[in-house]
């Protein structure tokens, strides 16, 4: 299992803060690609280029690899401070 | 290990806080501080509020790592980031963060790199409210320049 | 006329200082301060107490003229320096720089150009008592040079 | 009349923080020349290449022309802050 977060922007899109999904991606890149496939909003949402993805509290990219256990966060650009 | 992050709600006594910063420590000579507040104006619409979101969790280990490589790079004897999240007025404190070095330059260049780092890479989003709704703050350019020049 | 300067004897309070700086005036995004303190170490003998000496009247007109250029320079909203003078011990506060405007950069850079400035062009001059007698305080080159680079 | 200040360390060594002359010089490094010659320790420490020049609170340097009712102060590198 990994468990995915969604943030802010992206959150109020989707509608959905949190889901649990079996693992079973080799690289982010993967995941999104099946998460767009559910159609809109998912689909507009997830291809923003700015979209940003952290592994375990850690930034992480597209290419970044989950293993069982993650959790992997989607977010757009921070505007803290 | 020094360094030291809070994320909180609540308001913060920049006095307070500086004066537990510095005491005791007579081989601080010099401290920096940043602290920015919610301003009324942004993009010529009034803000009447704003709301902090942030990622539990995730928000304290970046701050304080980027604390950690601030330390290392310049020396410091000692830094703190306190971050407010939720709901905040014109005026208000958001952020506040202080270092605390032998020489003042180690202390200024610190304090600046460890903002520019915070706006681009701790996980804070920005919501105002203002009399035509709400909207998410979108982030800036000039802050990822910002943050590059540390590089 | 923005800019507040103070020269005094007595100590400060930093949080009071800043939260009279900041108050009601929500178009400030972004407060920089620094404090300078006595170190216990310099050259490596223990300094037991610090007196500093000015000249008064020049003293207040130049740290003006400082405040006025960079007021100008950063369009900085506000800002202020208290200095003290008279007899000062390890851990005591120093001098104490504080700068407001819509912005961080300007802020910070407006802060830290006050402090080199006030280095080299402000007429203070620091006595430094230790077990082994009194000297005067050599003006450091790394002043110099810092003032330098916002030519 | 002209009135002249000495500070720190020079005030020290010379024993004197101010004192009034007639006024009658061109350049103030006339005026440095005059006090030079009153012996040590004037010679020795109005030779210092550092000193510093403010003419009525105005940085200035051996250049600067005096006039009568200025004040001129005579001072080390400063080393507040």
């Amino acid at each position: 299992m990994i468990r995915i977060c969604y943030f802010a922007r992206l959150a109020e899109e989707l509608g959905c803060r949190e889901e649990e999904l079996d693992s079973g991606f080799d690289t982010v890149r993967d995941l999104v690609e099946m998460l767009k496939q559910r159609g809109e909003p998912w689909q507009s949402t997830l291809s923003d280029g700015k979209l940003m993805v952290a592994l375990n509290h850690t930034m992480g990219s597209l290419d970044s690899q989950p293993a069982d256990g993650d959790e992997i966060a989607f977010f757009p650009p921070v505007t803290g401070g | 290990m020094p360094g030291s992050v809070r994320i909180q709600h609540e308001d913060f006594d920049i006095g307070a806080e500086i004066r537990h910063f510095q005491q005791s420590r007579t081989e601080i000579g010099a401290v920096a501080t940043f602290t920015g507040l919610v301003r009324d104006l942004n993009l010529s619409d009034k803000v009447s509020s704003m709301t902090l979101e942030h990622y539990p969790g995730m928000t304290e280990k970046s701050l304080q790592e980027i604390l950690e490589q601030a330390i290392e790079r310049w020396q410091l004897i000692d830094a703190m980031v306190i971050h407010r999240v939720g709901k905040l007025l014109p005026g208000d404190q958001i952020v506040f963060v202080t270092t605390a070095s032998a020489h003042r330059g180690d202390a200024f260049s610190a304090c600046e790199f460890i903002m520019d780092y915070l706006k681009t890479q701790a996980p804070f989003w920005k919501k105002e409210e203002t009399a035509s709704g709400s909207r998410w703050v979108d982030a800036r350019e000039t802050d990822s320049d910002a943050a590059e020049r540390w590089k």
